[in-house]
């Protein structure tokens, strides 16, 4: 990497560039390095690290979404961009309700999404957030049924714009609120403790 | 808030509504009574946790009562809620005395509980809604070129598996010749003929043995012995000959018929 | 970044920025007026212009085509679109003794192959071959039907280390190498087990 200041861009960091603005979808550190022909993995982390701050003026992006780059535009360009045809799929109350309920809990299984929403959930709500490709099949809860539980994927994480769970709106205080515990668990430590303790212990996520 | 989010969010003004005819319109927005208790308890404009489940549930049962009154299909999950709340309220009512198990106060902290984990989920779901997102804040290259990667094959070999292969192939299409090994044999014929000769000399019980060439090579003398031991047999079959034998590997014995006993096919 | 020639992109050169980017298709300066909202194309022109210079040293450049504008991998990292990817596969023994054929009975047509080999030889070995560089067509054999025949190329003696043909050992040091001794074919299969031979006959690969 051509070091001083921003000015040039180095080799490698010219061929990520190129490569990420090319690519069709984000692409990891690690699928960047087998790209660019077997990089040492560190060295394109440094490329992104230079590209993100480069680009962090500009009107295009460089961002991380769950372990995977790609460029797009400044959200601070949005009402210059917003185009027409409204290209957003618009969701259900109740799907945008499970969206959140699995983001912020997952995996989580549907009964357990029942029991916070306290009404059956339509498998039609689950099929439209599969099939946006915001949700996946996690495995199954090892408990008697063995249900199945749900995750959200990068895309979910692509779409939002969250670079990792993490920044999940709200999360670390609803953590800390306790109210990502299940209402057993919460009812255990309001019971027993004063109810201005929060319930750290039981967490389970 | 955004568009997005606006039929689930309630203004201020709303509480209006409970007395007027969009009451069911807002039944239809409810998916159930949770929803309901929610809305009421967020109409309190107070903390989830310092609400009183008590105006709660009055809320929730005068509620049910006024859109019972107008239109009976009242789903019966509301219904079902409705008695149960009005169980919830009696018992928190009564004297605290001699409660059944889970006791009033904690089916009340229990749905409190469960109401704050909803207005939570519902709460960040809106706020999820709001973000920045993809194809309607911020956009993605449009027209991507692609990455492409072509998988090309490099062959590797050595010289000495093309030779090997080659003399393979000369040895496996070459011409075989046969050799058959010229073996020194005592045909039937001639064993027959030696057996008879050699049994027409006595009566006397012969081992078969004797009916060999004695200075013959091991090899002719197994030959030998296999013809003559046929010719024996054929000798018997023609009622000439009988055979004698102590048991299995014991000594073979011949010894010629009489020329009256033979009732054979004659010769 | 030290203020420079370039400094801080203005709003308007953000814009068309991100609106080529994340525009389908080549825009002309007429359409990124109008797209932003009624700009002055002087304006936009000009935007262009010092995206045009921002981008030049960059992995993308800022292109005009024909009135159009859209941005595409710089030229020297044009071959980071279509990557080669080098796969090392061990011929396999149906193609080494075709090979061997070749080399020794060379120019040599499939079906004098066929006669010397004993069993069929599928198209997919010859194309093997020829992929490797290895064999070549070397015209036509001047008999009913005129075959193609084969024959060996400069690459063939540089990858096996032969100055010549005439390096091939002979019938009869091979013969003396005991590489002539017949074998129980099925024995042998056996003894050198090829992973890549398995089918090798049938398929095309």
């Amino acid at each position: 990497m051509s070091g001083g200041h921003e000015g040039e861009p180095g080799t490698l960091e010219r061929a990520v560039e190129a490569t990420l603005f090319a690519a069709e979808e984000p692409l990891t550190v690690d699928a960047l390095a087998a790209h660019l022909g077997g990089i040492a993995p560190g060295e394109v982390r440094d490329a992104l690290t230079a590209l993100e701050s480069h680009y962090l003026r500009r009107g295009v992006h460089l961002v991380e979404r769950g372990g995977r780059w790609h460029f797009e535009t400044a959200s601070d360009l949005a009402h210059l961009l917003r185009r027409e045809k409204e290209q957003v799929r618009r969701l259900s109350r109740a799907a945008t309700e499970v969206l959140a309920i699995i983001a912020y809990h997952e995996p989580v299984s549907r009964a357990e999404i029942e029991s916070i929403r306290g009404v059956q959930t339509s498998a039609g709500t689950l099929d439209v957030l599969l099939e946006a490709g915001w949700i996946r099949l996690a495995g199954r809860r090892e408990v008697p049924g063995r249900p199945v539980i749900y995750a959200t994927t990068p895309t979910f994480l692509d779409h939002f714009g969250l670079t990792s769970r993490r920044d999940l709106p709200g999360i670390d205080e609803l953590r800390a609120a306790g109210l990502l515990d299940p209402v057993d668990d919460a009812l255990e430590n309001a019971m027993r403790f004063d109810p201005d303790d929060e319930g750290e212990e039981g967490d389970s996520a | 808030m955004t568009a997005d989010e606006a039929p689930l969010m309630f203004a201020p003004g709303d509480l209006a509504r409970l007395d007027s005819d969009a009451l069911y319109l807002e039944l239809d927005g409810w998916e159930g009574p949770l929803d309901l208790l929610l809305d009421l308890a967020r109409r309190q404009k107070v903390d989830l946790r310092q609400i009183s489940i008590l105006a709660l549930v009055d809320q929730y049962l005068t509620y049910i009562e006024r859109a019972g009154a107008m239109r009976l299909e009242l789903a019966a999950d509301y219904l079902v809620m409705a008695a149960w709340l009005a169980y919830l309220k009696s018992a928190m009512l009564l004297p605290k005395a001699e409660q059944e198990d889970p006791s009033p106060e904690e089916l009340a902290l229990r749905l409190q509980l469960r109401l704050q984990r909803l207005g939570a989920m519902r709460e960040a779901a809106a706020r999820l809604m709001a973000r920045d997102r993809i194809g309607r804040d911020v956009f993605v290259r449009g027209a991507p070129e692609g990455l492409r990667t072509d998988r090309k094959t490099v062959w590797r070999s050595d010289i000495f598996a093309v030779i090997q292969a080659y003399g393979q192939v000369k040895s496996r299409t070459a011409p075989r010749i046969y050799h058959v090994a010229n073996r020194p044999v005592m045909t039937l014929d001639s064993a027959l003929e030696r057996v008879s000769a050699m049994l027409g000399v006595t009566l006397e019980w012969m081992e078969i043995r004797d009916f060999l060439p004695p200075h013959a090579s091991p090899e002719l003398k197994r030959s030998a012995l296999a013809s003559s031991f046929v010719a024996a047999l054929e000798l018997a079959k023609r009622g000439r000959a009988e055979l004698d034998q102590d048991g299995a590997f014991a000594p073979l014995r011949v010894r010629r018929l009489k020329e009256g006993a033979a009732q054979g096919p004659g010769a």
